[in-house]
C-alpha cells in the first residue's frame, strides 16, 4: 500500500511526530480522508496547507490524482511564487 | 482660492484648461485634459513615466507647473503616432519585445523620440544614459534599449 | 488647504518686488525640479511662486570680454549645448551636466541648485573652484557676490528677501588652464552626489600647476574650499607623490556626516580619491591647450 | 538568443509575433489602475502611523467629517471585526485577520505607515486637509526591526497571542517568532564525518521591494442594493475579490472586479491594500471613490520582502562530493506572520542531489510592513547564502565552480531533501550550456571578475478558465482570467492558434472580469502560460473537435471521416470519400445550420508544473577606491521547458536579472533610530536604471515538461534566484574579498577591501 511521508515538520503535531505512515488509498481524496480518520486535524491540515508529491510530481488541491499501490507519497508545504 | 486659466498647445492642438496653481503639468493632463496616457509613477522626477516634451526639451511633466504651460508646445504619449501609424520608435518597440508591464513605456518612447530627434544616431551608452531617467522595472532594459537603436538606424534611412 | 499664487514678471524689477511683497512667503520658480518635490512632499508651503523664466536675459548664455556670462534660469541643457563655454570651463559644464536625468537637464538650473543650499548640489563645488561670481538683485539694487557666499549651510542662503539670482559670470582664462568635476554616486545617474570634487587649475609651460582651486562638496555643510589642496599642488608637477598630498589635504578638509547616502569614513576617503583623480583630468585638459 | 533543445514542426509556438495588446501600450491608450475616472467620483486617501510601533488610545475622525466636501471617512471600528482563521488563498498562508488588520491597524499600529484612517472627498487638496483634522492619541511602545533582534527572549512584542508553531511542546509565552520549520534527510554528523573539509558562513540581505513603477491604485462603487464594482490593477481579480467579499463580510456574487492594465507586480499585487478601504468608503458615501498611492505609501506600507540572516554549513570530499549541508535561514515577516521562510528552505539545496541535508527556518514578525510574495519568494535570499558558500567550497577545494556544481547536481530522479524525486529537470542542461558559451572564454583586465551561480524554483500550476469562442468570419476570441503582466495575452493567443492552425494576428485574447469568465487562480508564480494556458489548449481543442463534426455534417460523412490539419476539416480514411479541405471560416459561416455558435470553456487546476533550473554567469570591475561595482558582461541560462514566445520568455529572464542585481548591489530599506524609513522613493531606493547596465544575454535551454501540451515551465521567477550570488561570486574574484552582506553597496565593499588590505 502507498507510503506516505510527512516532509519537514509540518503536520507532525497530528502524527504525534510520526513522519511514515502507510496508508490504503487509490486516490488523494481517500488518501486525505484516511489520514484524518487516523489523525483527525491532519486531513484538513492537508487540504489547506500542504501539496502532496505523488512519485515526484507535486499536485495541490487534486482530489482525484490516481495513487498507485508503489506510490511514493509526501506531504510538502503549498507553494505560490510572486 | 481663484485658478489660473491656461492656453498652450499639446500635440498640436490648441488648448485651454484651468488649474490650480500647485497642480502639475501632469495633474492637468491626466485629470483636466484626460490624457492619461502619461503615468504617474513616483512624482519627484525619479521615475520618468510622466515624460513629455515642451517646446523641445525632454521634462518630467510632474516637476513642472500646469500654469508653466502657457504659450508652450507640448508633444505627450498620445501625440507621438500619426492617426493610425506609429512612430518608428513605437513600432520598434513592439517588434523588439521591449516592453511587458507597459506602463513605463510611454514615458520611454517620449524620452526615446527626443533622443532620436537630437542625436539621430546615439552609441548604446548614449542611448542607456539619455534614458537613464526612465525607470523600468520589468525589461532589464536590454530589449529597450535595442528597439531605440533599431528605430534610429530606421529613421537614419539604413 | 493651499492658497498658492503664480506670477511671471517680465522684468528683474517686478520680479523683485513680488518677492519683496509676498511677506515672506514667496518663491522664485526657476527649473522647479527642487522647488515642485518639496511642494509635494509638504517640506516647502510657499504663498507664491514668482517663475522667472520670461525674464529677458534670465535664460542663455553669453561670452563677454573673455569670460563668461550665464543667465541664471539658464536650464542645464543649454549650458552643456554651448560649444565655447564647455571649451573654456570643462569641468563647470560637466558638473552642472551631472545634476538629474535628462528630462532634469531639461528644467535645472546654476541657480537653483545654488539657491536650493543642498551640500551635495554639483554645480557648486564647479563654480567655486571656477571663482565664479553671481549678479544679486534686490530691493537695494544690485549686488555682485562670489557664489561661495550664497549657501551658507543646508537649505539656507545669504540671500536677503526680495533678492534673487539674475546671472553668473565665469571670468576670462590664462592659457593652459582646465577645470575638472568628479562626483561619487551608488549607481550611474540618477544619485544625490555622495562626495564631489572639483579643481581648477593653470600650468606653466613645463606643466608645474601655477595656481589651483580645490573645492569639495557633499562633505560638509556646504561645499568646501580646499586651500591646503591648492598649495598641494601649486608649485609642482601632477606626479604621485603631489597627488597624495592633494589626497591627505582633502580628506583633512572633510567634516561630513553618516547618513543614508554614505558614511563619514566613506565620504572622506572617496574625497581623497576625487580630488586626486579630478586633479589630473584638469592637468591633463590644460596640459592639451 | 540561442535556442537549445528539440523542436517540433511548430507553426506559431516558438514565433515573435507582436504582442496583442501592444499597440495598446505603445500609444497610451491601455487604462491602469490609476487611469479611470468616474462621475461624481471622489478621492480617497489614507492617514498612516508615524510610529514603528503604537497603541492606538483614540482616534478622533469628528473635525474631518465636518470638513465641507469631505464625504466618508472610515477607522477599523468601520470594518468587520475578522476572526483568526488560517487558509491558503494567495500567494502563501493567510490569516483573513491579519489581512484585514494590515489594511487597517485595530488597536495597535505595528509599522510606520500601517493605515489608521481613510477620508474620502471632493478632491485631493480636501481629503488631505482631512487627513490632518483626524486626531489620532498614540502611545508609542519600544520596536524592533532586526530579525535576529526580534527572536531574542526580552525583544518588543508585536502580537501578545503569538505563539510558535512547529516546535513541540508548544511554547507557554508569545513570541514573535511564528514558525519553525525542519527539513531533514540522511544523517548530518555521519555526513560531517565523512567530510575532508568544511565550510561554516553567515550571510545577511536586507528587505527589496518589488519596485513595479505603477503604485497601487483602484476605483469602487457600490451601488444602493449592495452590488459593488471595484476596476483596479492586481495579480487577480478574483483575488481581489475574495478578499474584499471576506474583509467586508459581503456575498462574493456581490462583488464584481474589473482588471485595469497592471503596471508591473512581481508578487507584490497578490494582496489588498486600497480596495477594501475604497469599497468600504463607497457605500459610506454613495459614490465612487479612487484610490491612488503616492511612492512613498507605496514604499511604507506595502510589502517588501525578507531581510534575513542565514547560516551555512558544507562539508564535502576532497574530490568535490558534499557530504553534509545545513541551514539556518531567519526570515522578517513584517508586522505579520508570513514571511517566504518555507519555500527558502525548500529551495535552499533542491538543486543538489544530497544524502545527509538538514534545513531549519524561522518565521519572525516585527515592525515593518508585512512582506509579500516576490519572484521566486524566499529561494533568492537561500541561494545568496548557498552559491556563495558553494562558490568558497570550489576555491577551497581548488575546482571549478560549474564542476562542482556538475558533479553534486540534481538529476532525472534525484531526491529533494523536502521530499519528491525529481523528475524531467534540466539543471545538468544549464550548466553544460554555460560551459559551451563564448562568455566563458571572454578574456578579464584587472579588477575583473567572473561569478558562477545558479537557481531553482518549483513554478506551480493551479485553477484557471479559458474560453474560446469561434467568430462568424472564422476568427477567435481567447478569454481568460488572469491580468497579463507582462505578455501571457500574445502567449495564450499562440497556443490557441496553434491548436486550431491559424494565424496568431486572427486570434484575439481578452481578460475578462469576475463576472464574465470562470475563478482563475491569480498571476503569479509564473503560472498563466503553463496553467492558464493548459486551459486554453483544452478549450482549443474541444473547439477543434466541435469544428470536425461540423465538418462531418456538412459533408454527411461520420465525424472519425474527419481530421483537423492546417486550420481545416479533412476527410480521412478509406470510405470518408473526396472532399476538398473544409477550412474553419467556411464551417464558421454555417455555424448556425450545424447546431449554433462554436465555443468551448475549460475549467482546470493544471497540475505538472515542471521545476526551472538556471545557471548563471556575472562579469563585473571593481573599482578599489570607492568600492563601485560595474557589471561588464551577464549572460543568464535557464531551462525554460518550451518557448512559446521567446521574446517575452527572454524578457521575463533579462528583467529577474536586473532586478537580482539592485538586490545584490544598491537597494536595501534604510531606516532611522526610531524605525521611520528614510528612502521612501526612487531617488534613494536604487534600482537599477539603464546606464547601470550591460546587455542580458538570455540563453534558452529548452528541456520541455512533458505534463504541457507545448512543453511549458514557468520562466518568470527563476531569474531572479542566481544574481546576489553570481554578482557576489564575481566581486570575489575580481579583488578576493568575500561579500556575505546585501546589498555589496560601495561604503560595504570598501570597507570590506580596507580590511582585507590591512
Amino acid at each position: 500500500m502507498p507510503r506516505v511521508v510527512l516532509s519537514g515538520s509540518a503536520g507532525r503535531q497530528f502524527t504525534g511526530g510520526q513522519a511514515e505512515i502507510q496508508v490504503e488509498a487509490d486516490t488523494v481524496r481517500r488518501l486525505i480522508l484516511e489520514l484524518d480518520r487516523r489523525f483527525p486535524g491532519l486531513g484538513k491540515q492537508v487540504e489547506e496547507g500542504m501539496a502532496i508529491a505523488i512519485d515526484g510530481e507535486i499536485f495541490q488541491d487534486a482530489y482525484s490524482a490516481p495513487l498507485r499501490p508503489d506510490s511514493e507519497i509526501f506531504l510538502i508545504p503549498r507553494i505560490a511564487g510572486g | 482660492m481663484s485658478k489660473n486659466h491656461v492656453s498652450t498647445t499639446i500635440n498640436g492642438e490648441p488648448v485651454e484648461f484651468l488649474c490650480e496653481t500647485q497642480q502639475t503639468l501632469l495633474d492637468a493632463l491626466r485629470d483636466e485634459l484626460q490624457l492619461t496616457g502619461s503615468k504617474e509613477g513616483c512624482s519627484s522626477g525619479d521615475c520618468g513615466a510622466c515624460s513629455v516634451i515642451v517646446d523641445g526639451r525632454l521634462v518630467c511633466s510632474c516637476l513642472m507647473l500646469a500654469v508653466e504651460a502657457e504659450g508652450r508646445t507640448i508633444e505627450t504619449i498620445e501625440g507621438l503616432a500619426r492617426g493610425d501609424v506609429l512612430h518608428p520608435v513605437q513600432q520598434k518597440f513592439l517588434q523588439a519585445a521591449a516592453l511587458q508591464c507597459g506602463f513605463c513605456t510611454p514615458g520611454l518612447l517620449v524620452a526615446a523620440k527626443a533622443l532620436l530627434d537630437r542625436h539621430p544616431d546615439p552609441t548604446e551608452t548614449e542611448a542607456r544614459y539619455w534614458l537613464a531617467g526612465n525607470l523600468c522595472r520589468c525589461t532589464g532594459y536590454d530589449k529597450v534599449i535595442r528597439a531605440v537603436l533599431e528605430a534610429g538606424a530606421e529613421m537614419r534611412g539604413e | 488647504m493651499s492658497t498658492l499664487s503664480y506670477t511671471s514678471p517680465t522684468t528683474v524689477e517686478a520680479a523683485v518686488s513680488a518677492l519683496a511683497g509676498a511677506n515672506g512667503g514667496a518663491k522664485v520658480l526657476s527649473g522647479g525640479t527642487d522647488l515642485l518635490v518639496q511642494l509635494r512632499s509638504g517640506r516647502s508651503r510657499p504663498e507664491m511662486f514668482v517663475d522667472v523664466k520670461r525674464i529677458p536675459g534670465l535664460i542663455g548664455v553669453r561670452e563677454e570680454n573673455g569670460g563668461f556670462v550665464i543667465g541664471a534660469a539658464t536650464p542645464c541643457v543649454l549650458i552643456g549645448e554651448h560649444r565655447a563655454l564647455q571649451q573654456a570651463w570643462p569641468g563647470v559644464v560637466e558638473a552642472a551636466r551631472l545634476i538629474g536625468s535628462t528630462q532634469v537637464q531639461g528644467r535645472a538650473t546654476l541657480a537653483g541648485n545654488l539657491c536650493n543650499a543642498s551640500p551635495a548640489a554639483d554645480s557648486v563645488p564647479a563654480m567655486i573652484a571656477a571663482r565664479a561670481t553671481c549678479t544679486v538683485a534686490g530691493p537695494s539694487g544690485r549686488r555682485e557676490a562670489p557664489v561661495e557666499a550664497i549657501a551658507t549651510g543646508p537649505g539656507r542662503t545669504s540671500l536677503a528677501r526680495g533678492e534673487l539670482l539674475i546671472e553668473f559670470r565665469l571670468p576670462k582664462r590664462p592659457p593652459r588652464s582646465a577645470d575638472a568635476y568628479l562626483r561619487f554616486i551608488p549607481r550611474t545617474e540618477m544619485d544625490i552626489a555622495v562626495v564631489g570634487a572639483a579643481v581648477n587649475l593653470t600650468l606653466d609651460p613645463s606643466g608645474t600647476c601655477t595656481e589651483a582651486r580645490v573645492v569639495l562638496g557633499a562633505v560638509a555643510p556646504t561645499a568646501v574650499l580646499v586651500p591646503d589642496g591648492a598649495a598641494a599642488l601649486v608649485g609642482r608637477r601632477l606626479d604621485s607623490d603631489t597627488l597624495s598630498r592633494l589626497d591627505a589635504a582633502a580628506r583633512r578638509a572633510c567634516v561630513p556626516i553618516t547618513d543614508k547616502r554614505g558614511t563619514i569614513e566613506f565620504r572622506t576617503q572617496v574625497a581623497g580619491v576625487l580630488a586626486r583623480r579630478a586633479a589630473t583630468i584638469a592637468c591633463t585638459r590644460a596640459g592639451e591647450r | 538568443m540561442t535556442v537549445i533543445g528539440t523542436r517540433e514542426h511548430l507553426k506559431v509556438v516558438g514565433t515573435r509575433p507582436i504582442r496583442p495588446d501592444g499597440v495598446d501600450k505603445v500609444t497610451g491608450r491601455a487604462a491602469f489602475g490609476a487611469d479611470l475616472a468616474l462621475p461624481g467620483m471622489l478621492v480617497g486617501k489614507v492617514k498612516r502611523s508615524p510610529h514603528a510601533h503604537a497603541r492606538i488610545l483614540s482616534i478622533d475622525v469628528e473635525k474631518a467629517r465636518a470638513l465641507p466636501g469631505v464625504k466618508a471617512v472610515i477607522t477599523a471600528a468601520d470594518l468587520p471585526e475578522i476572526p483568526s482563521e488560517e487558509s491558503f488563498v494567495g500567494e502563501g498562508p493567510m490569516n483573513f485577520r491579519d489581512l484585514s488588520r494590515n489594511c487597517m491597524a485595530r488597536g495597535k499600529a505595528l509599522y510606520e505607515g500601517h493605515a489608521v484612517a481613510a477620508v474620502a472627498a471632493t478632491s485631493g487638496a480636501i481629503a488631505d486637509a482631512a487627513l490632518d483634522l483626524i486626531e489620532v492619541e498614540y502611545e508609542p511602545l519600544p520596536h524592533v526591526l532586526d530579525v535576529e533582534a526580534a527572536m531574542a527572549a526580552d525583544a518588543p512584542l508585536l502580537h501578545e497571542d503569538l505563539f510558535t508553531q512547529g516546535v513541540e511542546p508548544a511554547p507557554s509565552q508569545p513570541s514573535n517568532i511564528a514558525k519553525r520549520i525542519q527539513f531533514s534527510l540522511g544523517d548530518l554528523a555521519a555526513g560531517f564525518q565523512a567530510a575532508e573539509v568544511v565550510l561554516e558562513r553567515r550571510y545577511t540581505t536586507r528587505p527589496v521591494h518589488q519596485a513595479y513603477i505603477e503604485p497601487h491604485a483602484c476605483v469602487a462603487s457600490a451601488a444602493a442594493d449592495g452590488q459593488c464594482q471595484i476596476w483596479c490593477s492586481s495579480q487577480g481579480q478574483f483575488m481581489v475579490r475574495a478578499y474584499c467579499a471576506k474583509l467586508l463580510d459581503m456575498p462574493i456574487s456581490s462583488i464584481r472586479v474589473t482588471p485595469a492594465e497592471i503596471g508591473g507586480g512581481f508578487g507584490g499585487k497578490t494582496l489588498v491594500y486600497l480596495e477594501p478601504l475604497a469599497l468600504a468608503l463607497a457605500k459610506q458615501s454613495g459614490r465612487p471613490v479612487k484610490m491612488v498611492m503616492t511612492r512613498e505609501e507605496v514604499f511604507r506600507a506595502t510589502g517588501p520582502t525578507s531581510g534575513a540572516a542565514v547560516e551555512v554549513k558544507l562539508g564535502a570530499t576532497r574530490a568535490g562530493k558534499i557530504t553534509a549541508a545545513q541551514a539556518v535561514l531567519k526570515y522578517q515577516a513584517g508586522a505579520f506572520p508570513g514571511s517566504p521562510v518555507q519555500p527558502g528552505c525548500m529551495a535552499a539545496f533542491a538543486m543538489y542531489d544530497l544524502e545527509n541535508v538538514s534545513i531549519t527556518g524561522y518565521d519572525v514578525v516585527c515592525n515593518r510592513p508585512k512582506v509579500a510574495a516576490y519572484r521566486a519568494p524566499g529561494a533568492p535570499i537561500a541561494s545568496f547564502a548557498v552559491e556563495t558558500c558553494l562558490d568558497e567550497l570550489a576555491r577551497t577545494l581548488g575546482m571549478d565552480p560549474i564542476a562542482l556544481r556538475e558533479k553534486n547536481a540534481a538529476r532525472d530522479g534525484t531526491r529533494t531533501a523536502y521530499g519528491p524525486t525529481f523528475r524531467d529537470i534540466g539543471y545538468v542542461e544549464t550548466l553544460q550550456a554555460a560551459k559551451d558559451h563564448p562568455h566563458l572564454r571572454t578574456p578579464l583586465g584587472p579588477n575583473q571578475g567572473r561569478g558562477i551561480a545558479s537557481g531553482f524554483w518549483f513554478n506551480v500550476g493551479g485553477e484557471s478558465t479559458a474560453e474560446v469562442h469561434i467568430n462568424e468570419d472564422g476568427t477567435a476570441v481567447v478569454v481568460s482570467g488572469n491580468p497579463d503582466i507582462g505578455g501571457s495575452r500574445a502567449s495564450l493567443a499562440m497556443m490557441a492558434a496553434e491548436v486550431l492552425g491559424i494565424p496568431v494576428d486572427r486570434v484575439r485574447p481578452i481578460v475578462g472580469d469576475t463576472s464574465s469568465i470562470g475563478f482563475s487562480f491569480l498571476t503569479g508564480g509564473s503560472r498563466v502560460t503553463f496553467a492558464t494556458g493548459m486551459a486554453v489548449v483544452q478549450a482549443a481543442e474541444e473547439v477543434v473537435s466541435e469544428l470536425t463534426r461540423r465538418a462531418a455534417m456538412i459533408w454527411d460523412i461520420g465525424p472519425e471521416s474527419v481530421e483537423w490539419t492546417d486550420g481545416a476539416a479533412v476527410p480521412t480514411g478509406a470510405h470518408a470519400g473526396k472532399f476538398d479541405p473544409l477550412p474553419l471560416a467556411a464551417i464558421a459561416l454555417k455555424a448556425g445550420r450545424t447546431g449554433g455558435p462554436i465555443s468551448a470553456k475549460a475549467s482546470i487546476n493544471a497540475q505538472g508544473a515542471g521545476p526551472g533550473f538556471a545557471t548563471h554567469v556575472c562579469d563585473v570591475e571593481v573599482d578599489p577606491e570607492t568600492g563601485k561595482v560595474t557589471i561588464l558582461r551577464y549572460t543568464a541560462v535557464q531551462d525554460v521547458g518550451r518557448a512559446i514566445h521567446p521574446s517575452y520568455v527572454e524578457g521575463q529572464i533579462q528583467g529577474g536579472v536586473a532586478q537580482g542585481i539592485g538586490w545584490a548591489l544598491n537597494e536595501e530599506y534604510v531606516y532611522d533610530g526610531n524605525g521611520r524609513l528614510e528612502n521612501p522613493g526612487f531617488l534613494d531606493y536604487r534600482v537599477p536604471v539603464a546606464s547601470d547596465l550591460p546587455m542580458i544575454e538570455a540563453v534558452l535551454v529548452e528541456v520541455p515538461n512533458p505534463r504541457h501540451p507545448f512543453g511549458v515551465r514557468g520562466v518568470g521567477e527563476v531569474p531572479i534566484v542566481p544574481p546576489m550570488a553570481a554578482v557576489a561570486n564575481a566581486i570575489h574574484a575580481a579583488v578576493g574579498v568575500r561579500m556575505t552582506d546585501l546589498p555589496m553597496s560601495p561604503p560595504r565593499l570598501l570597507a570590506a577591501i580596507e580590511r582585507a588590505g590591512r
